[in-house]
């Protein structure tokens, strides 16, 4: 029981990593409203950072920097490689904002269901033009 | 012999000569005079050149060609060898027929589209000629397609909805059943030999074997849907609404005998008569091609349009081939050869007569046929002829087939099949006959019909106006009726012929 | 945005240190914590908060948005352009070794304009995002909605 | 010098003349920019590809670090044979473009249409030409996020366009995270991101929770990007609203270079000896495989959008690649890079040509190609061609696919499959047969005054059909590429650490 305990403690960062997870995946299925959908899918991205930025921490570790001091020294990479994935994941929101602006703007709406029902009407004008 | 000509490019000039037709005649489109006699002079053209080869190969000059690796390992070859000499002679010299036949026939309805028409048939003579010489099988599949594909707008021709409607049928049965059966069983023939030649006493010995065998032969009998093997027959009935040169083309010359001609062989060169003998591969389908013969005779006499009788008459009439090759045995094959050859020859006439009929007198079906006969003599003779062979009375063409046939049944231990095919002919008698009965010895329609207006003599064959069809139209059909007699005198010279590539 | 002479005054004062500190993240990223990413984020920052307090108009005299987009272009052409040059002096792609005859002058060259080139790209790219948006809105906010 | 560094040129020379296009005016000189620098890409590729084939694996290392602590461009037979893959289309649709997207794009636009068609095309390069994993991420991405804009500016025709870009973009961006996901996993347990160092490292782990969960995200990341079956949601609408000339350049790249990667990971990172890698192929691409085949097939019949009807038989086809994936032997993964080909060839080929009815006529609905077989004779023809290969009728390139696909089913003994595979080309012959019946037989409207599309469109529609059609009559240039691609994966999944193997 103590050894499940210590497990799930000291792996907590898994578990902040899986809930966040979660909860923007959930966000982006169930949302309706499309910003609401990139803010989910915001969180999404932001908790696989927080999963590569914590596994790259190494309890007393310093930057790797030779000093000759220390021996231990956490890796820099996966800060590195989150820094790509930030900006990637900020050009994302920027086109998934832009299109939902540009969508407000031809469809009046942001809200998935509306737009659905628009668009199902576009499509039976389409197969009346037959 | 010519100088300068190889067998090498003769075999290439068969190939290329109905494709350049295709272009010259693509030219010509606003000048029909011109358009049609290119037509006329390659296929002149091409039969001398498969003469030509044919001659060389009884000198005993054979010639083989590849062109370009499709599939690594698996050329697009071609080669001469007797069946598929004999086929291309048919083939050929129906061609030049049926083009004279055709412009008889197109210039009298005064159809649309002719040059595509010529077009279309010019490219289906040159996938038939590729089906005939071809050197293994893929590059037969590659052809027997093409053939589907260049026949698919002759078969639309009229663009009415009926035509539409035949058209679908027609290239959607031929393109499933080739690519549901046909090439999946040519893998696997490719997988387990890993070859594709076609080689004398086949490919697959010892390399399959039970009923793994007879499954393969299934289907590569019924993906030749070509050959109409029922229940995937369908197709020829509805290709019926194609013009009927047509139809004569389709049902005698080009597709259902390449049908047939890919079923032969596979039987002699793929599987291989010995092979197939030995392993009762073929045994089953023995039984579905005697259902499907008598089957379709018995529909074919109850079809009152000419045509469909005639359609019906073909799926069984082909039977008789899958039938030969299903018997496994050299006679089987060696009638089956026949039977192309003297089907390919009564069947183009009946048609051809049917044509002629119908441009004569604008009737379709046979019960407003009474009397027709003593009007068109030369046509309703020529049907006569034609019928006889396709019956299979001596002496007549198709005398031959059902004796080779039959002894290859007694061959095989297939007794039961003689009487099958006794029970055909007599149907047979019964769907072709009347047709020539009705036409010379029942009065004209409109004889009897007709209220006779009183005291006045009105002569109802100069009301109907029904003269003999256009020159263009009776003369082929009477030289092909003439034709599917005399085979019956070098039925022999043929069989000796195909003999030595059956095995021993 | 008139009235609002507290924000007007803050934004007075931070905007310069901003700009500053961005240069200083720019310039001693290849010492310390920093370079392109963070240093382009923060100059962009200070610019769009200029935006924010003095208006969409401001911000388009400023800085106008055609000439961002070029900035954006630019920037990356930089980049490549080094990596380029490392090809042209007869190194591998990205190599900064041979940009100078001495190696680790090379790299430092290389690392300085690589990153200024990447932060050029940043700053004029969040401007452009924030211009891009801005321009959308109908109607300046009215001092209550602050 | 410049053969040398042509692997890195080869994605570096479209990603610099990005910039550059988004600095002209003219949309002209941007075009021009477009078809020298994709054209480029396609010469660079043929002559990778045949280095590649007589002498062996090139590697490049970026900066000149040494792999495994650098980015390392590695090109084998697979890879440089999807460059030329993609760098053929890219150029044909980057010649078809300019009149095409003249019609669809203002001019103003069109610059920068052009910068990001050209990230959209580097980033397919860099994702199939680099070895390692977190930049194939970033490339991906490159490549998506322009993929998404590029889907975006259909919306000038029609609207539906942005809503099909969203989506797209949501589930570009959930499959692309999933993929990093997948990959900070594995690299926490092997710590490199070097794909061929990663290899060897998980070889030796062997089994471990951590490597399947991994391995779970990243196949169903990369199944979000190529479409698989019931993932494919996306697809139809984006193909559907995009401009022509991106609908044809993405049918022909986007999902290949993804199947690509997860081969990639399938093969060479995680090899197929490990226990629960041979399991997803059989156990998932094969059932999703020909479910994709016969439920998208069945869709496709019933649109009357012709765009989305080819979208959908896309995803039919992605079905195609996958069960010749699922075989996981030799023959099977030559048919699967095969059919990348080809489907590539064909699909973009019909696109082109729906293309130049949309240019003559402003839409795509089935109605609208009545008669156009008489009107547009060579567009038409182009797309029969296209169609009858679909369908897989000898001397196109599609009979080829299906051949290997076939002889694949039969090595493994699954007839079943082969038999499936071959009914499901037939749906094709009912949704194609439906097209080709409106343009020739059925009347054209009254006052119908369209012409047949411009020379600039025909040129690059038609040596896609003509190399459909060469590459079906001799298919020993591609069969033997695509045995060689497949050699390289199948064989030789450490590259340069172990020796060659072949049959």
């Amino acid at each position: 029981m103590v050894m499940e305990y210590n497990f799930i403690l000291a792996h907590y960062n898994y578990w902040a990593v899986m809930l966040l997870m979660a909860v923007g995946f959930y966000v982006v299925v169930s949302r309706g409203n499309l910003i609401k959908k990139i803010v989910g899918l915001n969180m999404f991205q932001v908790s696989v950072f927080m999963l590569y930025i914590s596994i790259g921490k190494v309890t007393d570790g310093t930057a790797p920097i030779l000093t000759g001091k220390t021996e231990v020294f956490s890796n820099p990479l996966p800060h590195v490689l989150i820094l790509t994935a930030i900006v990637v994941g900020v050009a994302t929101t920027a086109i998934g904002l832009a299109l939902a602006v540009r969508i407000h703007e031809s469809y009046g709406t942001i809200e998935e269901d509306e737009i659905l029902v628009i668009d199902r009407t576009l499509e039976q004008q389409d197969a009346r033009a037959q | 012999m010519i100088e300068g000509l190889t067998p090498e490019l003769a075999l290439g000039l068969t190939l290329l000569l109905p494709g350049l037709g295709a272009l010259v005649i693509g030219v010509a489109d606003r000048f029909p005079n011109i358009r049609e006699t290119a037509s006329l002079l390659i296929a002149t053209a091409l039969c001398g050149t498969v003469v030509w080869l044919l001659m060389n190969y009884l000198a005993g000059a054979t010639a083989q060609l590849r062109v370009v690796q499709m599939l690594p390992g698996l050329p697009i070859s071609f080669f001469v060898e007797p069946i598929g000499l004999i086929f291309a002679l048919v083939a050929s010299a129906l061609w030049i027929v049926i083009t004279v036949y055709s412009i008889g026939y197109m210039r009298s309805k005064n159809y649309p589209h002719q040059t595509r028409f010529y077009i279309c048939f010019a490219l289906a003579m040159a996938s038939t000629m590729g089906i005939a010489f071809a050197g293994n099988m893929i590059t037969l599949f590659l052809f027997y397609e093409m053939l589907t594909l260049s026949t698919y707008p002759l078969v639309l021709h009229h663009e009415t909805d009926a035509a539409k409607r035949g058209a679908r049928i027609y290239i959607s049965v031929l393109l499933t059943t080739s690519i549901l059966f046909f090439l999946p069983a040519i893998v696997w023939t490719w997988w387990i030999a890993g070859t594709l030649d076609f080689t004398p006493g086949g490919i697959l010995t010892g390399k399959i074997e039970g009923p793994q065998a007879a499954i393969l032969f299934a289907l590569y009998l019924f993906g030749a849907g070509k050959a109409a093997l029922m229940p995937f027959h369908f197709w020829l009935p509805a290709a019926m609404v194609a013009p009927t040169p047509v139809s004569a083309f389709l049902h005698a010359v080009a597709v259902v005998k390449a049908g047939v001609f890919t079923v032969l062989k596979v039987g002699i060169y793929i599987f291989g008569v010995g092979f197939l003998s030995e392993t009762h591969a073929s045994e089953w389908m023995i039984w579905v091609a005697a259902v499907s013969l008598i089957i379709a005779s018995f529909v074919a006499l109850r079809k009152d349009e000419l045509k469909a009788r005639l359609a019906y008459s073909t799926i069984a009439q082909l039977a008789y081939v899958t039938l030969g090759v299903s018997l496994a045995s050299v006679m089987g094959m060696v009638g089956g050869v026949l039977q192309l050859v003297a089907h390919a020859l009564g069947k183009i006439t009946l048609f051809m007569c049917a044509g002629a009929i119908y441009v004569a007198s604008g009737k379709r079906n046979i019960s407003e046929m009474r009397g027709l006969g003593r009007l068109m003599p030369f046509t309703f003779g020529a049907f006569l002829l034609a019928a006889l062979s396709i019956i299979g009375i001596p002496p007549s063409g198709g005398a031959w087939s059902k004796w080779f046939l039959m002894i290859g049944a007694a061959d095989s231990g297939q007794q039961v099949m003689i009487g099958v095919w006794m029970l055909s002919s007599v149907l047979s008698v019964a769907y072709l006959i009347p047709v020539v009965a009705r036409g010379f010895f029942l009065p004209l329609q409109g004889e009897k019909d007709r209220p006779q207006p009183q005291g006045q003599e009105v002569s109802t064959i100069s009301q109907l106006r029904v003269r003999e069809a256009p020159l263009w139209c009776v003369v082929p059909a009477c030289i092909t009726g003439v034709l599917s007699v005399l085979i019956y005198f070098v039925g022999p010279a043929i069989a000796e012929f195909v003999l030595p590539v059956l095995g021993p | 945005m008139r009235h609002h002479i507290i924000l007007r005054i803050a934004a007075q004062l931070l905007i310069p240190p901003i700009l500053l500190f961005a240069l200083y993240v720019q310039f001693h990223g290849d010492f310390g914590p920093g370079g392109g990413f963070q240093a382009g984020v923060i100059f962009a920052a200070g610019l769009v908060l200029y935006g924010l307090v003095y208006g969409v108009a401001e911000i388009h005299r400023v800085a106008p948005t055609h000439v961002a987009m070029k900035m954006m272009a630019i920037g990356l052409l930089i980049y490549i352009g080094v990596g380029f040059a490392g090809l042209g002096l007869g190194g591998k792609y990205l190599d900064y070794n041979v940009l100078l005859h001495d190696p680790m002058a090379g790299q430092h060259l290389g690392i300085f304009l690589v990153e200024l080139g990447v932060g050029i790209t940043v700053a004029s790219t969040m401007l452009v995002i924030y211009q891009c948006f801005s321009e959308h809105q109908s109607r300046d906010l009215a001092d209550d909605e602050w | 010098m410049m053969l040398a560094h042509l692997p890195v040129l080869e994605v570096l020379v479209p990603l610099a003349a990005a910039p550059l296009c988004a600095l002209l005016r003219r949309p002209l000189l941007a075009w021009g920019v477009v078809m020298a620098s994709t054209t480029f890409a396609l010469g660079g590729s043929l002559v990778l590809l045949f280095q590649v084939l007589s002498n062996g694996v090139i590697s490049y290392h970026i900066g000149d670090w040494a792999p495994p602590w650098g980015i390392e461009f590695r090109l084998d037979a697979a890879n440089s044979f999807v460059l030329v893959l993609v760098s053929l289309v890219g150029t044909m649709c980057a010649i078809y473009g300019r009149k095409s997207v003249e019609r669809e794009i203002s001019p103003e636009a069109q610059p920068l249409f052009c910068t990001l068609l050209l990230l959209c095309f580097a980033g397919m390069l860099g994702v199939t030409s680099t070895g390692d994993a977190f930049n194939l991420f970033v490339f991906l991405e490159i490549s998506s996020l322009s993929t998404y804009v590029l889907v975006a500016m259909g919306a000038s025709r029609d609207k539906r366009a942005l809503t099909a870009a969203f989506t797209y973009l949501l589930v570009g961006t959930i499959g692309a995270t999933f993929y990093v996901i997948g990959l900070g996993l594995v690299y926490a347990l092997t710590g490199t991101l070097n794909m061929a160092d990663m290899a060897l490292r998980i070889t030796d782990i062997g089994d471990s929770s951590t490597l399947r969960v991994g391995f779970a995200f990243i196949i169903i990341g990369f199944g979000l990007k190529l479409a698989i079956f019931p993932l494919h949601q996306w697809l139809p609408n984006a193909y559907t609203y995009a401009p022509s000339m991106v609908s044809a350049f993405l049918a022909g790249t986007a999902t290949k270079v993804a199947v690509y990667a997860s081969l990639r990971f399938l093969y060479t990172v995680f090899s197929p000896n490990l226990h629960f890698d041979a399991q997803v192929l059989q156990t998932l691409f094969l059932p999703l495989g020909l479910a994709a085949i016969f439920v998208a097939s069945g869709v496709a019949i019933f649109q009357s959008n012709i765009k989305r009807l080819l979208a959908y038989s896309s995803v039919a086809q992605v079905g195609y690649i996958l069960v010749g994936v699922s075989f996981a032997n030799i023959t099977g993964l030559t048919a699967t890079f095969l059919h990348l080909f080809n489907h590539a060839i064909m699909k973009s080929g019909l696109l082109l040509a729906v293309g130049c009815v949309v240019y003559r006529t402003g839409s795509c609905s089935i109605s609208t190609f009545r008669g156009l077989g008489h009107r547009m004779p060579w567009t038409m023809a182009a797309f029969v061609i296209g169609g009858l290969s679909m369908i897989g009728i000898p001397a196109t390139v599609g009979f080829i696919s299906k051949w290997y696909l076939v002889l694949g089913a039969l090595e493994r003994g699954w007839w079943p499959v082969a038999f499936a595979m071959v009914a499901g080309s037939l749906l094709a012959l009912i949704y194609f047969g439906r097209i080709v019946e409106a343009a020739y037989l059925q009347p054209s409207p009254e006052g119908n005054k369209v012409t047949e599309a411009p020379l600039s469109m025909l040129a690059p529609l038609w040596v896609l059909t003509i190399s459909c059609l060469a590459l079906g009559i001799n298919s020993e240039f591609t069969v033997s590429s695509a045995r060689a691609a497949a050699n390289a994966l199948f064989f030789d999944p450490h590259p340069g650490l172990s020796m060659q193997v072949g049959p």
